[in-house]
Order: C-alpha cells, then sequence, then structure tokens
C-alpha cells in the first residue's frame, strides 16, 4: 500500500477515535444518573441555585445542543474554564502537563533500558539456569501493576533506607529560576546540575514504579522476538562467517526483532501516561494525573472533559507517531 | 589418496538433558576438491554434522566425544575466538531456505563484502570488486542495483544466487550446502545445482552436500554417506553405491525414492524387518560396521 | 526427553500449588472472617492508637499486627478486607472475562463489519486512562459495590478483546478450521467447537490474572477515598491510611500491602500454572 | 446420478482474488486471476493428478472444486448439480460427499481434539448413525491402531498425522476426496507408506480422487490421467502414460527434464 493513503487512513481513524473519547465523556457525565449541577454544588443548594447555574452553564438545552457547542468550543482550543479552581481549564491543563510528560518520558527510559538488557541477557544466556531466572522475574514484574510497585518503593527506599524523595515533584526550599513548566528539561538546558538532580532524586521512585510493567513487558515480548530471530537462516549464517556471539545478537538479530517491539512500547507508552493518575496521587508529585483525580472528586466537569481530551489527544499522537515511525523503519513498508 | 582437507573422528553429539545421543561416532574424510553427500531421513542427524563442524549447534545440544580435522587443524581443541575465526575464514555455508538467509532490514551489497573485510581483512573496494565478480558468475542480471537492494525486492531462486556467490566470495575451502534446493521448484532446482557443481569444480572447493534427496546426490557428489539415527550405516563411492547398495536399508531406501521413469520400484515402503535389523545393529554392542570401505 | 519434561513439570507444579495454596487460604479467611478475626475490625479506641505488632516493644497482647491511628485492629481489618476484595475479583473479573472474550471472538473470527466497529470501540477505550476512567466512573454512579465491579468491566473488557481477538484471528487461518468447513459445519459451528477450546487455555490465564487486577482497581478506588462503603474496611483504605502515616505506623500500609502482594501474585501465577498444567498440547 | 455421469465436470472456470498488497484506499484492490478458462471432467473411480510449480494456481483449482472458493466464472457440476454459486446451506448437505486431505498435518487437526473426536466430526454434522463403530473402521482402514482414537495429534508422527487425516475424510465414504499436496512434508519412507494406503483406498472403496502435487514421480504411482497447470491455465491433459512417454507440452518436457533420478548416468544438461 503506497505510503500517501495509509497516512490518510490513519489520519481518519486517528479523528474518529478522538471524536468517539469526546462523545463518551460528554454523554458519560449528562446521562448517567444524578444532574451533573447538584453534584457539584454544596450539599445545602437550593433549587434556586440549581436553575441559575444550569442556565449558567446551558444545562438546560439539550444533549445535543450542549454537545455541538462544547466541540465547537473546543475545536477553538476553549475548553470552557474550571468550576473548582476559576480559571480557564486549557490553561490548567498546560500548566500541569510539562510535569507529567517528563516523569513519563524518563519512566519510558528507565523501561526500555531495563527491558532491553533483560531480553539481551536472557537470549545471550538461554539455555542456562540464569535464563529462567529472568524469566521467573519478568513474570513476577509483569503480574504486579505500577500501583503496587509504587507503595513498596515508598517503603524501602522512603522509610527503611530513605534514599529518594517520596513526595512532591522539587524540594520546596530551593528558588526556582525557572520560565517554562519544564523543569526538568530547562535545567539541563540552563546547566543547573543541581535542580536536575534534586529534581530527578523527586521524580526517580514515581517513575521506577510506572517502568518496571513496561520493562518486563518489552523483556518478555523483545527476549521472545529474538529468540525466534536468532533461528532463522541469516543469523546463523552471519556466526558461521567467524563473528561473535554478541555482534551477532547485536547487529544481526536486534534490529530486525526490535520492530514488533517498536508498536507495543507505542502503545504501552500511552498506558504509562494514564499511569501518573494514581502514581502522581501517591508520590503527591504536582502533574496533570494528581489534578485530574481532584476534578473528579470535586465534580469539576469542564476540567475533567479538558483533562480526558488531552489524554486522549496524546494517545493518539503517540499511536500515529510510532506507526509512521514503524513503516519507515521498516525497508519493506518504506518501498511501498 | 590426496590427504583430506577435512576428517571426522568418532564424532558423538547428545542431547545436553536426556544425554540421548544425535550422532554416535560418526567418521569421515572429504579431500581436497571433493564432493561427499550426507544422505538420510529427517532425524538421521545429517544436517547436525555440517553444523558441528560450523560450531552453530543448538543450544540444547552439544558434543561429547570425537574429533574435527579442518586443514590439519584440530577444531574442538582450539580457544573459542580463534575457533571462530579460523572458521570464519576457511569455511562457507549455503543455507536451505532462501527467504530468511538474507537479513531483510540491510541491502544485499553488505551482506556479501562484510565477511572479506572484517574477518579476512581485505580492503574494502577490493571486497567490492570480489563481491561484483561473484554475482556475475552466478549469472545475476545488473549486480550494482542488486547489491543496493534489499533482499524483499528479489526472487527465491535468485536469492539463492546471492547466497552461493556470497559463499565462494571468500574463497573458502569447504562449503557446507545444507539441503540448498529443498525449497525451490524442481525447475529452479536444477539451474541452481548446476551452478553450485560448476563453481565447485572451477574453484576447486571441498564441498559437503547435506540432502535428503537421493536423485540430488547421484547429480553433485562423487562420494555418499548414508545416515539412519546418527550412525553412518554405508559409506561409499556414487557408482559403487547406485550400481549394488551394499547395506539392507541403503537398498530399502533407494527403492523408497520416487522414479517417475521406472514406477514398479519407486515408492516401495521400507519393509519393517530392514528398520529392525538397522536399529538393533545401531543400538547393538559396538561392532565395526562392515559395509564402510 | 522423557525425564526433561518431568524436570519442567515439577517446576511448573510448585507455582500451581504455591499459588493455588495462597487463594484456597484466602478463600477460607473471606469465609471464616467474623469468626476468626481477634477484634472488631471496626471498633476504635483512641487510647490504642498506633500500636506496634506484636514482636515490637510497646505492643499489646492480641493486637497481633498492631492498631491504626483510629485504634483499629490491622490484623482484623485485613481478614475483613478480604471478603470485598474476593467478591470483587469473581464478579468483575468473570463479567470482564465474558464480554471481553466473546466480543473478541466475534471481532477475531467473522471479521468484516463487526471487527471494524469493535476495533474501532477498543480504540477509543484505550484512549481513556484506565485510572481516570474508572475513578471517573465511580464518582459519577456513586460508590458501592455494583458500581465498582460495572466501572471494571467497563475498562478492562478491552484487555480481553484485544488477546482473544488476535488468538481468534491466528486460529482461524489454521487448516483444520478449513477442514471442518469443507465437513459441512457452519461458522457458528466452527466458532465453538474449533476455535473455542483453543483459545480457552489464554483465557483462563487471562481471566485469573484480571482477578488480581479487579482487586488492584478496587484497592485505587479506595485509595482515593471512593471505596465500597467509609465504614466497610477494605484493603484500600488501610493502604490509604497507612501512606499517610507511614513514618509513624507503617506497620499499617505494610501487611494489607504484603497480603495484597501475594494475592495479585497468585492470581496471575494461577493461571499460568493452570494452562500449563491442563492444555493437552503444552503436555 | 446416472452411472456415465462423471463426478465431477468443470466448465471454462476463471477465478481471480484481489490482491490486498496492492489495495489502496480508495478503489478496490486490483484483482490478479489465478485460474483462467480451466475445463475438465473427473469420472467415478478415477484418480486424476493435477501437477505445476508453485503459483500455477494448483491449490486454487483444487480448493474451488469444492467451494472453500467461489469462481468468478464458469461452472462446476457435482454428480450432475451445479455447485458454482450454490450458497453455503444448500451447500451443506452435499459437502459430505466431496471431501479433502491437506498438505500441512500440523495444522489440519485440531490440536486440543482426541483423534476419534476429530474422526468422528464429519459423522456427526451429517447423522451418520454407528458414529464410533464408522470411526474405528476408519482408523482400521488407515492402517492405525484404534487405540490412538484417544491420543493428542501432537503425540503422533507426520505419517500418522497425515493417515489421521485420511481417515476422517474416508470416514463418510464420500464420492470423491481431494488430496492437496499430502506427502510433500513427509520423509521418503513415510511417503511410500501413504501413498500405497491411498492406492488401496482407491481401490477397495472405488474412491475418486483428485491429487495435488508438485512432484511428477508421486503422480506417476497413483494417477491414472494427469492434469498440468501453469500460471493458472491448462497446458496439458493426457493419460499418465501418454505424459511419461510422450508428453505433448513443452512445460511439462521441461518439468520431466528437470526431475533428478537417483542414476549417476542420467544426462540431466541444463537445455
Amino acid at each position: 500500500m503506497s505510503l500517501f493513503p495509509t497516512i490518510f487512513l490513519r489520519l481518519l481513524t486517528t479523528l474518529i477515535t478522538l471524536f468517539g473519547v469526546a462523545v463518551i465523556i460528554f454523554v458519560i457525565i449528562r446521562v448517567v444518573p444524578g444532574n451533573p449541577i447538584a453534584m457539584m454544588l454544596p450539599p445545602g443548594a437550593t433549587d434556586a441555585d440549581i436553575q441559575r447555574l444550569q442556565a449558567l452553564y446551558g444545562f438546560d438545552k439539550s444533549i445535543l445542543e450542549q454537545f455541538l457547542i462544547w466541540i465547537s468550543d473546543v475545536v477553538r482550543g476553549d475548553f470552557g474554564t474550571s468550576i473548582s479552581l476559576r480559571q480557564p481549564v486549557l490553561n490548567l491543563v498546560l500548566e500541569r502537563l510539562p510535569a507529567t510528560l517528563e516523569l513519563s518520558i524518563i519512566a519510558l527510559i528507565l523501561a526500555v533500558a531495563i527491558g532491553l538488557t533483560l531480553a539481551i541477557t536472557g537470549t545471550r544466556l538461554r539455555g542456562s539456569r540464569f535464563e529462567s531466572l529472568i524469566d521467573m522475574t519478568n513474570g513476577i514484574a509483569l503480574s504486579l501493576p505500577d500501583f503496587l510497585w509504587a507503595l513498596l518503593l515508598i517503603l524501602l527506599f522512603g522509610v527503611l533506607w530513605p534514599l529518594f524523595h517520596i513526595s512532591g515533584r522539587i524540594s520546596p526550599a530551593l528558588d526556582l529560576p525557572f520560565t517554562s513548566q519544564f523543569y526538568l528539561f530547562e535545567s539541563l538546558l540552563r546547566l543547573r546540575l543541581d535542580l536536575s538532580l534534586d529534581l530527578l532524586s523527586h521524580m526517580f521512585m514515581p517513575a521506577l514504579a510506572m517502568a518496571i510493567p513496561l520493562a518486563a513487558i518489552i523483556g518478555q515480548l523483545l527476549k521472545q522476538s529474538l529468540k525466534e530471530t536468532m533461528h532463522l537462516d541469516y543469523v546463523t549464517l552471519s556466526r558461521t562467517k567467524g563473528y561473535s556471539e554478541n555482534h551477532v545478537i547485536i547487529r544481526e538479530a536486534l534490529p530486525n526483532a526490535i520492530l514488533p517491539t517498536l508498536t507495543l512500547i507505542g502503545v504501552q507508552f500511552t498506558f504509562l501516561i494514564g499511569g501518573t493518575v494514581i502514581i502522581e496521587r501517591l508520590f503527591s508529585y504536582e502533574g496533570l494525573g494528581n489534578m485530574a483525580i481532584d476534578a473528579v472528586i470535586n465534580r469539576d466537569l469542564p476540567l475533567i472533559q479538558g483533562i480526558v481530551i488531552l489524554f486522549a489527544l496524546i494517545f493518539t499522537l503517540v499511536n500515529l507517531i510510532v506507526d509512521m515511525s514503524y513503516a519507515l523503519l521498516n525497508p519493506r513498508l518504506r518501498h511501498a | 589418496m590426496m590427504k583430506p582437507f577435512l576428517s571426522i573422528k568418532n564424532l558423538t553429539v547428545s542431547l545436553k538433558s536426556s544425554k540421548e545421543p544425535l550422532l554416535r561416532s560418526v567418521s569421515l574424510d572429504l579431500a581436497a576438491g571433493n564432493v561427499l553427500g550426507l544422505v538420510g531421513e529427517s532425524g538421521a542427524g545429517k544436517s547436525m554434522i555440517g553444523k558441528a563442524i560450523l560450531g552453530i549447534l543448538p543450544q540444547a545440544v552439544e558434543i561429547t566425544a570425537g574429533e574435527i580435522w579442518l586443514n590439519d587443524q584440530e577444531l574442538l581443541r582450539k580457544p573459542a575466538k580463534e575457533r571462530r575465526k579460523f572458521i570464519g575464514a576457511s569455511t562457507a555455508l549455503i543455507p536451505q531456505d532462501p527467504l530468511t538467509a538474507l537479513n531483510p532490514s540491510r541491502r544485499i551489497g553488505p551482506q556479501i563484502t562484510e565477511r572479506l573485510v572484517d574477518i579476512l581483512d581485505w580492503k574494502k573496494d577490493a571486497a567490492l570488486a570480489r563481491a561484483l565478480e561473484l554475482l556475475n558468475e552466478v549469472q545475476i542480471p545488473d549486480p550494482e542495483r542488486v547489491m543496493h537492494s534489499y533482499p524483499h525486492e528479489i526472487s527465491g531462486g535468485m536469492r539463492q544466487r546471492i547466497l552461493i556467490a556470497s559463499a565462494f566470495a571468500a574463497n573458502p575451502k569447504l562449503i557446507i550446502a545444507d539441503e540448498p534446493t529443498t525449497a525451490l521448484d524442481v525447475t529452479v532446482q536444477k539451474q541452481i545445482l548446476h551452478l553450485i557443481a560448476d563453481l565447485q569444480a572451477r574453484h576447486q572447493t571441498s564441498l559437503l552436500f547435506v540432502t535428503h534427496d537421493l536423485g540430488v546426490v547421484s547429480k553433485v557428489c562423487q562420494h555418499l554417506s548414508v545416515l539412519y539415527a546418527g550412525k553412518v550405516i554405508e559409506a561409499s563411492e556414487i557408482r559403487d553405491f547406485f550400481k549394488n547398495p551394499k547395506h539392507p536399508y541403503s537398498r530399502a531406501l533407494l527403492a523408497a525414492t520416487p522414479k517417475y521413469n521406472d514406477p514398479a520400484s519407486s515408492l516401495t515402503p521400507v519393509p519393517e524387518e530392514v528398520i529392525a535389523e538397522v536399529e538393533a545393529e545401531i543400538f547393538a554392542p559396538r561392532t565395526e560396521c562392515s559395509h564402510v570401505n | 526427553m522423557r525425564e526433561h519434561r518431568k524436570k519442567t513439570k515439577q517446576r511448573l507444579g510448585i507455582r500451581l500449588w504455591l499459588s493455588g495454596g495462597w487463594l484456597l487460604v484466602l478463600i477460607a479467611i473471606a469465609l471464616l472472617a467474623p469468626w476468626i478475626s481477634p477484634k472488631n475490625p471496626l471498633e476504635q479506641d483512641l487510647f490504642a492508637a498506633r500500636l506496634p505488632p506484636f514482636w515490637m516493644a510497646g505492643a499489646e497482647p492480641g493486637f497481633w499486627l498492631g492498631t491504626d491511628s483510629l485504634g483499629r485492629d490491622v490484623l482484623s481489618r485485613i481478614l475483613e478486607g478480604s471478603r470485598i476484595a474476593l467478591l470483587v475479583a469473581f464478579i468483575a473479573g468473570t463479567a470482564t472475562c465474558l464480554i471481553g472474550a466473546t466480543l473478541g471472538m466475534i471481532a477475531g473470527f467473522y471479521r468484516g463489519w463487526a471487527d471494524r466497529i469493535i476495533s474501532r470501540f477498543v480504540d477509543i477505550w484505550m484512549a481513556f486512562p484506565p485510572v481516570l476512567f474508572a475513578i471517573l466512573l465511580v464518582a459519577v454512579i456513586g460508590t458501592g459495590l455494583t458500581s465498582i465491579i460495572i466501572a471494571i468491566v467497563v475498562i478492562d473488557w478491552t484487555r480481553f478483546c484485544r488477546v482473544v481477538r488476535a488468538e481468534a484471528m491466528t486460529q482461524g487461518q489454521m487448516d483444520y478450521v478449513a477442514s471442518a468447513q469443507v465437513a459441512g459445519q457452519k461458522r457458528f459451528g466452527i466458532m465453538i467447537a474449533e476455535i473455542l477450546p483453543n483459545v480457552i487455555p489464554t483465557i483462563v490465564a487471562l481471566l485469573t490474572l484480571e482477578m488480581g487486577i479487579a482487586i488492584i482497581v478496587e484497592t485505587i478506588l479506595s485509595f482515593v477515598n471512593l471505596s465500597i462503603s467509609s465504614d466497610a474496611p477494605t484493603w484500600g483504605g488501610m493502604i490509604a491510611e497507612g501512606r499517610t502515616s507511614i513514618y509513624q505506623a507503617w506497620w499499617v500500609l505494610i501487611f494489607p500491602l504484603i497480603v495484597l502482594f501475594l494475592t495479585v501474585l497468585s492470581f496471575s501465577q494461577f493461571g499460568e500454572g493452570l494452562k500449563d498444567r491442563y492444555d493437552p498440547v503444552l503436555r | 446420478m446416472s452411472i456415465d455421469c462423471p463426478v465431477y465436470q468443470v466448465q471454462n472456470l476463471h477465478l481471480s482474488l484481489a490482491d490486498m498488497t496492492q489495495k489502496s484506499f480508495f478503489g478496490s484492490a486490483p484483482q490478479i486471476n489465478i485460474l483462467k478458462d480451466i475445463s475438465f471432467d473427473i469420472m467415478k473411480g478415477e484418480v486424476l493428478g493435477i501437477v505445476g510449480g508453485s503459483g500455477s494456481g494448483k491449490s486454487t483449482l483444487g480448493r474451488t472444486m469444492i467451494r472453500l472458493l467461489e469462481p468468478s466464472q464458469g461452472r462446476i457440476f457435482f454428480e450432475g448439480q451445479d455447485i458454482t454459486h450454490l450458497p453455503e446451506e444448500n451447500l451443506r448437505p452435499l459437502r459430505h460427499r466431496f471431501q479433502m486431505i491437506f498438505q500441512d498435518p500440523m495444522s489440519s487437526l485440531n490440536p486440543r481434539r482426541k483423534v476419534g473426536r476429530i474422526i468422528e466430526g464429519p459423522l456427526k454434522l451429517h447423522g451418520f448413525d454407528r458414529i464410533s463403530e464408522r470411526m474405528a473402521e476408519a482408523l482400521d482402514l488407515v492402517g492405525l491402531p484404534r487405540s490412538f482414537q484417544g491420543r493428542y495429534p501432537h503425540e503422533l508422527s507426520g505419517g500418522q498425522r497425515q493417515r489421521v487425516g485420511i481417515a476422517r475424510a474416508i470416514a463418510t465414504r464420500p464420492d470423491f476426496i481431494l488430496a492437496d499436496e499430502i506427502v510433500s512434508g513427509l520423509d521418503v519412507s513415510s511417503q511410500a507408506q501413504v501413498l500405497n494406503l491411498l492406492a488401496d483406498l482407491v481401490r477397495e472403496l472405488g474412491l475418486t480422487l483428485a491429487f495435488i502435487s508438485h512432484d511428477l514421480a508421486v503422480i506417476r504411482r497413483l494417477c491414472s490421467r494427469v492434469l498440468v497447470l501453469k500460471h493458472g491455465q491448462i497446458v496439458e491433459l493426457s493419460t499418465t502414460e501418454r505424459l511419461f512417454e510422450a508428453p505433448s507440452s513443452d512445460y511439462t518436457r521441461e518439468l520431466l527434464n528437470a526431475i533428478p533420478l537417483p542414476d549417476p548416468d542420467q544426462i540431466w544438461a541444463t537445455n
């Protein structure tokens, strides 16, 4: 299939997915039992207050009308104003997003690094006792979610051997010279390594908690894919040419074995970002996830809708990038 | 007889886990410039011998006894790194399945020249020239374009030619062909077999040819060894073998091989008693096998 | 080969027995909780607040694993909490499995429009961060056991759907499916008689994994205090409370965490163990 | 159905499939025609060999005859009845009268069903009586011990699994069996056993067979007539004797000359 139609097809499905998310989130809040406005007001509110608010937020119109108004605003970037924080949703979200993105990227780097080493050492030691050891650790890491790993890490490195920080994003005492919300990247750019170190020591535990299950999945899948590739003739051929085992694994088998894992990393990266919701809460890390939970507890509908749409946007974008890079990296598709 | 370039003495290979032998003290010699066929049904262990020589035995299998002499050097006692380099420099493999024998994410050119440059320390352009020369020798149209293209852009038969060119490019002393034409159509197989035979004669390379097809062996090899369950049950010169095979199993195998021009003696199943006899011989205490001359 | 296979079979057997054993213990505890728990899990006693476990100094007899900041016995609350955890695990796990696997089979076997629609829904679902979706659902529907179960089913059916669909698709291309068609079997008959038996081992492994995940989701929900009901003791509630007083009373967090850890691990390993033990192809 | 009426009559058969790799988003995928104007008959008790290289369309022809694929043009008569575009419901009652044996014994037997139940499958579907008896008979006919009915496919050898495939096909005593490259995956000795078994079954049960293979020596052993396919077209259709003694088409000659016989003195030069 030549590249152009695939890209067009992919964009179309992305739009459908986004639209689907918008419809579902919009409907869930309004159609499900319980009046959204009543949920938001403190218990003592009178009927008059409820009526007034309904008119203000346009809840008195039909669902479809409300949806159309809301969609037209969203397309123009206006996500409405948050009820509990009384600020435009977009600003709130954009202010907190960098923290979550940085955390997810660090987690991804950790996961890929651990997963890669697990897979390569597993393949290198295949057939030995160590291999079954690696498989077992992989199995355990895989079956326990990030939430449990976070609690374990908090206990181990927060209480027993307090090596890392277990709450907050940066030590409050430090003065922050940052202009953007991307503290980590900016601290690196400004070569303020002391700040970077402090940030990292705050981010390491939550990132590691998120990274362990993903590393296990990558490790298992890549090891399986590597094992299959190792049986193929071109790998055996390379061995007979006199190359060392490491050369054969890294130069011949890995580039082909990594391709299927790439798509998985793309999909799992979006789960990773989703995972920040609870992890940020556990580590009281001021990211988008933490704000999302408060928004739900305060029944702040516009903010909830804004965050969910944004998450969906990130998800579809990441998937699009992964699919495109898969096509470019894989020579067979590139020349289609 | 010329000094054998390859000489295997009582090679025994068995499964690491259950110690079940896959090769039972196999001995064979291959003179320089000669072609030896290894024949047998699947599971007889014929390709295991090739793998043992090249040091690419599967993970679950190990060599428990025997020696492999290549160009007067014993391989099994060599330290791993030295052995790997020595095998890389003096032998080559023609694999069975052309579809998986070329790395799909790399261009064809480097897959031919890399061994010359990395292992044999040739200069880059010498390696390039050698590769182009061999691609011509295997009658590949427009070798420049082929060097730059990816494996998926080339047909199965053509890929097998490239693999043969790549094997001969390093002018190895020994080439092991592991069922090189089993995956090809019969018409393409004929061209490939002729190609291998011509190149072998021209470069005077010793060739170990592994196949299950007695027809192919009769066309390409000068000597053959017949294997059953990891044991060489008969070794002889080609014409003697096809005139009167000595071992009952060899005779039964010949009768079982399909021959379109003689339906009467084609595809007759191997009788039970022959199987019983050869099994008894293999699992009996080690008597010197009379049929090996 | 015989001896080799026996060795691997032993190793797998251990995994099955260990995980199965823990789950049996847990079920027994859940059933007998009211009778075997030493103290009343809800009874508060501010004078006995934050007592350490029995082996530490300042422990009180009878409070084996110590008490939380309101003086409630940690051990009894864990035993009581196991009821809700297992209830959620079995009901939510099976419901998610039934819905997800059926949709996955239909999409993977019949392909065509069914596949396109179901896959589109899976894509949309995967665009939602699962935890946020769960919290939102429970917040909107209101807390309680049924709403938690609905939340788990609504989020996690895609896990089954994706895996079962892929498995059904690979099995669909095998010749034995064409052979059943040649024998004159209806499409639906082929799905049930030919494809399903080959997909069941994967479904069983996923089902037990899903039970473990259901407990985790319940724990997360009670962590953000959207749990079943404010007073009923749940592991998640204890962990949430333990997290806040982690420096003063670490045991309030550790013991429910260990129990949760072992339970979720046993659920995932039990499924794998069952599959290795009873799947004819692997035996 | 009168005796002299052929089991199969294939008239001007065409079949083209969409080439999904070239499918652009807008239009439908370009069609490649795989079978081009194929016509032949198969008489009762006959064994017709269908031979050709890979990509010649021989497997597609076989699957179209038993309606696993629907032809684009032309007609197929089975025992006088036109089954070309018969919908699946009407085809179903006929299905037990034409059966198929598959090439890959690993993928053609359901790995999680016992051998006994695999053979009983078609019998149950079409409401045969004495089902377990017929299954045991089928096992005897293919030379497998009756105790095998309790085993799983992965506990059998390649040759044994292929015999289970044959037992399943003959259990309903069909009027026609399609054998698609059933010996290509086997060793020479089990090839010989399976082919002998098939020859006996054709004689004993009076089966009509279409035998697909790329190996002419196997065709000569078993078939009374041979149809040679190249790129979806019939290049030769003649009795086995005439085909081997005096092949009329160049392609058949090329195929014959390409086969390496187990005889060092055979002249085998490339033409």
